[in-house]
């Protein structure tokens, strides 16, 4: 199925790219999203452990699985305020 | 009121936005850039948003306010681009009968702004930039590692 | 910046005088006058000041927050005479390096201005006119009163 | 001794003027000064319980012992904010 993916702040500089629509396996889940851009970024697998997922806007635990067509946000420690 | 925008925040204009007869007090917080951070000079700030989801979490506080507090209205606008330091890049409004409410109900607010809105601090220094990280947010990932932790355990039979 | 004046108070100068480029925000207490008091409509709203021992007061309110919070500029501005429903009869701006700080100092300097600053407000309704008294500044001539006994009673040597 | 008293809002409105000069025996007090205006305005005499009275501009306690030259105000409850 295919999920697209939106990178901000330290995480789209970690994989040069602000969207990146990839195509994953049913039942895929947020983790799996994760473990694709980590083993192709290093910077990526760095900042994973601080990282958390949205999907369709809505925070989610990384277990969520994603259905086709769903918006995956990859979403940095905030610093807005 | 909730909107993210890239012009210079007017305070009146959202002063204005919370104002109602029937209210006796506003409490108003203004985040402001700072000239430094962590011992070093900052010379640039600059903002980005995921904006939709941003808008989205932004409404959730507001409804949780009045949810919470009795309380006649919110606005909550932040800036993103460049904001020039003293200038403001976040300005929360609340207006209440009582200003106790006023004051609790804004310190909530920003405190979860600052905790979960993506919205994301780029400080420019002499010798390089960084991603600032605001410390409710990376508490934030450590409490969600935390759910996962026992979720993962429960879905091992560890917990039940 | 401590100030009582006849004109309409201006928001953004005194966010102005507050804001300096080490400060990260600013907390603004805004007090509206509204449009009904007591279950009554209120028609106008006028204040009048014992001016110099109110600026005395307010000068001391800035230097307590100054010995009490870590905070960087404080200011503190009356308006006297008619005040319409819905415009500022005070505003209180702190700035601070951390927020919690600009909320506490913020909300006791507009605790205490309400107890002890020598400001009044008549309060104009379709049948009458009233002078409104503050809960907090009631307490506090219950709390002298409380005082005066026990001086009284040292001196009738009742208590030693 | 000569002792300028100054009232305000409720206070001005029960004597019928701003500023008032008394002249009082020597040694007296700020309680002395509410004796001499309770004693002539009954609109005084009922709002005197919820008066603070202040002397050159700081409050005081009843008992307060004035001196010649004074500014003595009667400061009802205040309603500023």
């Amino acid at each position: 199925m295919k999920i697209c993916v939106k990178f901000f702040a330290s995480a789209r500089e970690a994989v040069g790219e602000s969207d990146v629509t990839v195509d994953l396996h049913e039942n895929a889940t947020a983790n799996d999203v994760l473990d694709f851009f980590s083993s192709r970024f290093e910077a990526m697998k760095q900042i994973r452990p601080y990282v958390r997922v949205a999907v369709n806007q809505s925070y989610v635990l990384n277990e969520h699985v994603l259905n086709d067509g769903d918006e995956v946000a990859i979403i940095p420690p905030v610093s807005g305020g | 009121m909730v909107r993210i925008q890239e012009e210079k925040i007017n305070v009146q204009e959202i002063l204005d936005s919370v104002i109602v007869p029937e209210a006796g007090g506003v409490d108003v917080f203004i985040g402001t850039t700072r000239n430094h951070s962590q011992g070093k000079n900052v010379l640039a700030l600059s903002y980005e948003a995921y904006v939709p989801m941003a808008l989205e979490l932004m409404r959730g506080i507001e409804k949780e306010l009045h949810q919470r507090w009795n309380i006649h209205k919110v606005s909550i606008v932040h800036r993103i681009g460049d904001v020039p330091v003293t200038e403001a890049s976040v300005v929360i409004a609340v207006s209440a009968d009582h200003r106790a409410e006023a004051f609790a109900a804004c310190r909530y607010a920003i405190d979860t702004l600052k905790k979960d809105v993506p919205i994301w601090k780029k400080e420019h220094f002499e010798n390089g930039e960084i991603w600032a990280e605001n410390a409710e947010s990376k508490f934030a990932v450590n409490q969600s590692r935390i759910i996962k932790t026992s979720a993962e355990e429960k879905k091992n039979g560890l917990l039940d």
